[in-house]
């Protein structure tokens, strides 16, 4: 094992203020084969998860990243004076989910999933930059087509698109619902 | 106030109409390839008829779904030579849209629930110190930030009283003539609408400094309450008259 | 030792924003004796004294601060070399965007609209090729333009130019809250 490895690799994520891909580490670690930089940084983030610790490593948004633990968020948010970090409204987070599902996605075909006029959402969704503008859709009037940010991953610590509810996972909860209810009318 | 609280009651209840309608067929447990149209028509006509308010610009989008229930229980009840195919249900195009609408709901729940998790992780804020003061923070960017960029710096162009006249199918002088005559009809104008009407960004842009020309000549009037709010503008009299 | 007091002084110094003071770690946690918090401070400030560690808790500027250690200095400067490679500064994005709706322009214009010199970020932007060199102006002293390119084109999402957000769309999206509260008042 190259000494020093895994101390580079800790300093990186942590100068990092997004999660920083192994991508990224393998690219500024030329020098050190990708398998022992793979292999440093499980160790770094297996420290990390020893007991005692107020910080850890979590992998989100793509990469990796330094948080505090859950254990201590009363503490934090006592220290910094929040009550509550805000939560995305219910027409936010419908919204959201719809573009995360559906992009790239136009507005008028946003407010038709929902049935109901998702400017001002789309607008508030922009200002929290969960979603950005990334182009024209090649259709009548050329609408402006969304899709989600990294942002959006990180705000559900979610590594990539793929890691969305699937639609198994999905079908799966609206079957037990229909037995639910089977079974409370039977 | 009755729209505020009637807005509320969207917001927190139902997000829309499909989400209305959603809850009654789980209410009566209903089948959802298989709604008996009547039935959950009258039950959603009857939520809307007990909201004492219904603001119709709020909640235009529920009473055309009730227009909708309607449409498709006249439909049913139509004498046919034949029976319906599969495909003709009248009911197709809404129980697509429920069907989908409801794994929406379904997926926002699993993200609610990641959310929450995620809102008890804090990560760092601020730069690390380095021995040496960084750059100014580095944002990736998006198309609309280089728009929003874009419009902005026109803004503050505008406050600045500077002129920039580029391409010579604009004329300055037209366009403050052109926006006089606006005034003259309108007495007041509503400079964003004014500005979105120009058809080429030259245009709205030449249109901008006629503004300013107009108000730096005393000629007119503009206020503006707040960024990103329209900038409203009267023709300046002897004793000029605010509505 | 009271349990965990160790672990939420580290997550406390990890989130702060300014280097950590001893009486804002005891402000905050005030159902633990002050020199309970000192002893556990000082705890954690030598584990990360410890070998094998590429970040330190320092005091600095009053308080107690996160660094990356002095001897992985090389290998962050080259990270963040890597990492800002790909991103745009503010005044990077407000020159792209001037020479986006404003091509052909040449550099005394971009400056003039900014109201600074711009020469240094045209030349950041040339570097990233999101512009380039299209010929000289037949004006006074023959300035060269500017054009965005191709891979700006692609960087933004777009087919064309034509597919640039239009003002009418942007004060659209960024005007939504107005109707709202006209309607509201209404």
């Amino acid at each position: 094992m190259a000494p020093g490895l895994k101390e580079v690799i800790e300093a990186l994520v942590f100068v990092s203020l997004e999660p920083l891909s192994l991508e990224k580490i393998k690219e500024t670690l030329t020098d050190h084969p990708p398998d022992e930089i793979e292999k440093n940084l499980r160790e770094l983030i297996g420290d990390y998860q020893a007991p005692g610790r107020g910080i850890s490593i979590i992998q989100s948004g793509g990469g990796y990243v330094f948080t505090t633990r859950r254990e201590f968020d009363p503490w934090v948010r006592r220290f910094l004076k929040i009550d509550r970090k805000s939560k995305l409204t219910p027409a936010s987070l419908e919204t959201l989910s719809i573009i995360a599902y559906h992009q790239p996605i136009t507005l008028s075909e946003i407010s038709a999933l929902r049935n109901v006029d998702s400017s001002y959402t789309v607008k508030t969704l922009l200002e929290k930059r969960l979603i950005k503008i990334t182009g024209r859709k090649k259709s009548p009037g050329n609408p402006l087509i969304y899709r989600t940010t990294d942002r959006f991953l990180t705000t559900f610590g979610l590594n990539s698109l793929d890691e969305l509810p699937t639609e198994e996972e999905i079908a799966r909860i609206l079957g037990e619902d229909k037995t639910d209810e089977e079974k409370e009318s039977s | 106030m009755e729209t505020t609280e009637s807005y509320q009651v969207r917001l927190e209840i139902f997000e829309g109409p499909l989400d209305l309608l959603l809850f009654l067929i789980r209410k009566k447990k209903i089948d959802i390839q298989n709604i008996p149209i009547a039935v959950i028509a009258r039950e959603y006509l009857d939520y809307l008829n007990r909201k004492e308010q219904i603001n119709l610009d709020r909640e235009a989008e529920f009473v055309l779904m009730a227009a909708l229930l309607i449409h498709i229980k006249s439909q049913m009840l139509l004498p046919r030579e034949e029976p319906l195919l599969e495909g003709e249900d009248p009911r197709r195009f809404l129980v697509n849209q429920l069907v989908e609408y409801q794994k929406i709901k379904v997926a926002c729940a699993l993200l609610k629930e990641r959310e929450e998790e995620q809102l008890a992780l804090w990560t760092r804020e601020t730069l690390p110190l380095l021995p040496k003061p960084g750059e100014p923070d580095l944002a990736e960017v998006s198309l609309f930030d280089l728009a929003e960029t874009f419009f902005l710096l026109m803004k503050r162009k505008e406050k600045e009283n500077f002129r920039v006249v580029r391409g010579k199918s604009y004329s300055l002088e037209e366009k403050m003539k052109d926006i006089i005559g606006a005034l003259e009809r309108e007495k007041v104008l509503d400079f964003l609408e004014y500005f979105s009407r120009q058809e080429t960004l030259e245009g709205a842009i030449v249109s901008f400094f006629s503004l300013l020309e107009l108000i730096r000549a005393r000629l007119v009037i503009a206020i503006q309450e707040q960024l990103f709010q329209t900038i409203k503008v009267w023709l300046r009299r002897e004793s000029p008259v605010r509505p």
